[in-house]
């Protein structure tokens, strides 16, 4: 075990799978940095500093560059995906999939179906996600609700360094398109990462807390918020289960129903806004598959149908918090 | 022209099944048969055959919605493209892509794309595969009149030069996209490589309704962009023979403007003219492919009519490798 | 009332606001047809005819025909609006979101909240959406979930030609940005519509059936689909109460929780994927709101988690229909 | 040189009060008492204060992320930006957009903008409801060295060439996308301008240091635009004097780089040295200048710092007019 903070976890597992696998390939906006200016290239190594070193080690043809032109970047991602590379595409900040969705959604998600199933994508598309950075509207959003809902993409939320470590590993082997989520406001938290070579298969929700009288479901940096619930909650002998899913697609649907059938009680967190969302997706799953063991009402804990502000008292307002998680948990609890 | 009597009945061959596949799909569209939209490419034959008679599998081409040409041309299978298109199981993708989704890319066929503009960034990263793996391999963007207009393309092009990628951008100017005219749609008129000329790199023009025309342009723009000097644009111009898709009324069009086109920019008859001028091949070498390709052709839709269908079941299937 | 159909009840509303109101713009490709041809302009009046006739009486500074560039199209209604003009944008397909998405969410959808509330964006974005032509994965797609889920957008799905006529025309005089959607398989349908002017106000569900034991939520083509299965089972006395939203955004939540409680059943019926769906949002809100009154599970009617398929049968295999939606209704009714 | 002892004592008070709102900001900045991302316009003065000092509010301009000096040109209030940089409730935008989304539709801007490329086709916008008033308004798209790379930036320039609006691109070339130079990711190496005018307008260059060289180039942009010949394009050249945004380690830069721009490239001394050379304005006039907008920029910090916070209702308001 090493203690790494989570931004490490990103580069290690890059530079890991870079000296692995020779058509693992980088690109994207200043994951170099420094090229074309008289300091020279590597003066950043990504924004979120996640490829420092790997311009140094690998080279300009490993570790591309690019202009700001996100469609072309996905869409040259493809292309190398399609010619047998394994590429790993950065876009900085998730809120830019505005100026691409085209290259992720009706391209490389779609490529195998409409191929006849002839053909692969293997191909990650790294994002940094989330506020807590009183970054406004255009640069703090949650986007996972809308790559989960497309077919053919898969979407990893990781909310641990070790997570990041082992869910970035299986994305770049995996052959099918992957969505990586990194939370901004996790890319200084730390903790311990194994070491050496490992893998953690997609679609298998980590338990972060047991307990037998709720069910939380939360990602990213949720997950955190709702260790910090079911930790106040235990003394008062209220368990929690605490479900990292780890992927929203796939879905471990039998973690969550299996939790629900003993608890009979459901709060899903979520950093996204409230409609069309991965809340409304879970607790749909969980009234539709586990109706019988629900004792009391569904419930999300969610921003409200707005923009981000930007303000720091209007930011922490909007967000999900530790105390609106343990108010919610406490009406389903007292509830009839 | 210095191409060998094989190359020469190969080129008109392929032109002449892009022709019969499309005038037959013409035919065969309006009993009802076939479903979804169809977009023809009868009238520009000689630029895909101009350029991939360049090209071998480990090339790469992309193309856009108006695909069936450049599918024949890179070397998909008659008989699974007409299957596909008429969706069955047995087509090139299953009956899952259809008309606008045909691609195989063990033959370098990246794929027809529904989406304007969409194949450009695409290109870009075949191409900077094929810089990596070394060799001189290139990679194609066919685009429209209507695509050289799409964000994506340009920010394909200003990538390519950035990386120095060996990706070609061919433009095919059959002066509409859909119903608009490219004098209206292009901004610069009537000049699109001009435009690309200035994202900095080289650019090249040719008749795209002759065949030597096309291959001869081309043979300069693959030296040269085989030879690691970046990525290079051509614009061919060319003719549409029939409407954007197939149920296109094309009250767009000047009168007459159909006949005069086949009759004066025919790419199969300048081809014939041509060749036949310059004793090269015989009136017979032409009827006898022509018989051969309208067999092939009426063969591949009594297949493709009677091939198996997919059942429900298929519809879940191929999504992802593993999920 | 005169019977048209929907594709001439959007074009009847183009043309009534824009003799109303010069400020009423319209732009995107080919909605006039033959600009720089040899046939001359007005070849088409859009590829969907529902622009037929306006550039012949607007002239081409309101109707504009626009070169292939989607994100300029919707950036220029933006600009447009926020200078006082009300544009009505095309998107032809509403598969061409992925192109211009960031123009839509980003900038259109925030500009009244990230400006303070100092500004307003009286803008349509008019798209077709949905699947029944084979168009295959890329042409065939629904996109109000992906919408619905952005704030600052108001989303209007009509299922006749009334409604379009009435809600296209609320759209056109709304002060706040309106995503349109026509459903491809609708334009041929026709219908009564009322003569003169008149508006249908957002958030204001239709209530196509009434019935007792069934709620059925449902936009679009799928409204039909509900309408013919309430009428096959009410026959057999079972009472189906289907509610056709009209508008995603705002939501007409009342509606919906008044039926639940009378009928204690819920079936969403949705053409979108089943992922972070509106079909699960409606779930989630019932199973929220009313779970007091569920007598059975939350049922949803979706299509799989795949793409669109091309060939006819599978096509037909993906999407909903009459057939499952009755199953999925007698399936509730069957339960325990 | 035509301009009154009014104007050029206004236009250095512009740029002064944008350096000095700017070189603030940097010091508040790193004490921790702002919240979110920072990009200051320091060093680019001239070209905002050159564009907009043609402009009144009937003109539109739409700005990128670093959007302060923009905002500051066209006539926004000092007071209530510093106050939205705060976060407080008086800002501009109530404290919801903060430093990226800084507008005053009334005063004819447009708004910052946190998405690089996103003006230009909404000032293309813009300049279409200029032209349907009539008038001879234009709409001009700030957008960087960076910028004119993106897609949206491409799109705008070519459907503004199409509908001849009257749109204005001003291109800020500081050398600079983030961390990245111009060299690299521009693919036609220096030169921006030229591109642009490959889409089919006029284009124009000058140097973004020197005001009045912004400031007489734009005379004769406006003239063309104004009169109704469709868009045109400027590319300046100019320097950023602090890093891409605050907190950048700016390791990229050449050494003793930033001391050298400061000392010849500063369009502040440029302006003071050519101005008083030509016995124009006195040192007086720039020492009352100076003392004033430093007085200006205490009071607003002071302001801003104590002004009215938001509140979490807040949150729920401004989403839309009626729902
Ligand atoms: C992003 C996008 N916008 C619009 C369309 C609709 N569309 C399909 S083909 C076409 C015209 C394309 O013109 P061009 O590039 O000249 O190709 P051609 O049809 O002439 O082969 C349009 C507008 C689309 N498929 N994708
Ligand atoms: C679509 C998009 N891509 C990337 C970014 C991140 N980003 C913000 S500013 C910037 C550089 C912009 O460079 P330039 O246009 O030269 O403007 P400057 O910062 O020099 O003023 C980048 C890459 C963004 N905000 N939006
Ligand atoms: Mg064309
Ligand atoms: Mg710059």
């Amino acid at each position: 075990m090493a203690k790494m903070m989570y931004r490490e976890a990103v580069q290690n597992a890059l530079f890991a799978e870079m000296e692995r696998d020779e058509n693992v390939i980088l690109l994207g906006e200043d994951i170099v940095g420094g090229m074309g200016t008289d300091g020279g290239p590597e003066a950043i190594g990504g924004i979120w500093s996640t490829s420092v070193g790997l311009f140094g080690k690998f080279g300009p043809d490993r570790v591309i560059d690019t202009p700001i032109s996100e469609s072309a970047i996905i869409g040259a991602a493809a292309g190398l995906a399609l010619s047998g590379k394994r590429p790993v595409a950065e876009l900085m900040f998730a809120d830019f999939i505005g100026v691409c969705l085209d290259q992720i959604w009706n391209q490389v998600g779609k490529f195998r179906y409409m191929f006849g199933g002839k053909t692969k994508c293997p191909m990650v598309i790294r994002m940094a996600y989330g506020a807590g950075f009183n970054a406004a509207a255009q640069h703090s959003q949650s986007v996972h609700q809308i790559l989960t809902g497309m077919p053919g993409l898969k979407v990893v939320m990781p909310s641990t360094p070790a997570d990041v470590k082992g869910l970035l590993t299986q994305s770049i082997r995996d052959d099918d398109p992957v969505i990586f989520l990194e939370h901004k406001a996790l890319y200084a938290s730390s903790g311990e990462v194994p070491e050496g070579d490992y893998t953690i298969p997609f679609g298998h929700a980590r338990l972060a807390r047991a307990g037998q009288d709720v069910t939380i479901v939360a990602t990213g940096l949720m997950v955190g918020f709702c260790e910090s619930v079911a930790d106040r909650l235990a003394p008062e002998g209220i368990g929690c289960d605490v479900i990292d899913l780890r992927t929203t697609s796939p879905l471990d649907e039998e973690a969550i129903l299996d939790s629900v059938e003993v608890t009979g009680r459901l709060v899903v967190v979520d950093e996204a806004p409230p409609r069309c969302s991965l809340a409304t997706d879970i607790a749909a799953l969980v009234g539709q598959k586990a109706f019988a063991s629900l004792k009391v009402p569904l419930t999300m804990v969610t921003p409200p149908h707005t923009p981000i502000p930007f303000a720091r008292e209007l930011e922490s307002a909007y967000l999900p918090s530790a105390d609106k998680i343990e108010a919610a948990v406490r009406k389903i609890m007292a509830w009839r | 022209m210095q191409l060998s009597r094989e190359a020469l009945l190969r080129a008109y061959r392929q032109m002449r099944v892009i022709r019969e596949f499309e005038e037959r799909l013409h035919v065969e569209i309006m009993t009802g048969e076939i479903a979804g939209f169809t977009h023809l490419y009868s009238g520009q034959e000689a630029v895909a055959v101009g350029v991939c008679e360049h090209l071998d599998h480990e090339d790469k081409i992309i193309s856009t919605h108006r695909g069936h040409g450049h599918c024949l041309a890179k070397g998909c299978d008659v008989g699974m493209m007409m299957k596909e298109i008429w969706g069955s199981r047995e087509g090139t993708c299953k009956g899952k892509g259809g008309s606008m989704h045909i691609a195989d890319v063990a033959q370098g066929m990246l794929g027809a794309n529904g989406i304007v503009g969409a194949g450009a960034p695409i290109a870009v990263g075949a191409a900077l595969a094929a810089k990596l793996d070394g060799g001189g391999r290139v990679s194609i963007a066919f685009s429209g009149d209507g695509a050289c207009n799409q964000g994506t393309t340009f920010e394909a092009m200003n990538l390519a030069v950035v990386t120095k990628a060996p990706c070609i951008f061919v433009f095919e100017n059959n002066h509409y996209s859909e119903h608009t005219g490219w004098k209206y749609a292009v901004g610069t008129g009537s000049d699109i490589a001009g435009r690309a000329e200035a994202f900095g790199m080289r650019v090249w023009r040719g008749d795209g309704t002759d065949f030597f025309s096309v291959y001869e342009t081309m043979r300069d723009v693959l030296e040269h962009v085989r030879g690691g000097n970046g990525p290079a644009a051509v614009e061919f111009d060319t003719e549409r023979f029939f409407g954007h898709f197939e149920g296109d009324p094309q009250r767009y069009r000047g009168k007459g403007e159909i006949d005069r086109l086949r009759k004066v920019r025919d790419c199969l008859t300048k081809f014939r003219t041509r060749v036949t001028g310059a004793d090269l091949l015989a009136d017979g070498d032409f009827g006898r492919i022509d018989a051969e390709v309208r067999d092939l052709i009426e063969k591949s839709v009594s297949e493709a009519r009677s091939a198996a269908r997919p059942t429900a079941d298929d519809v879940l299937s191929d999504v992802y490798i593993s999920y």
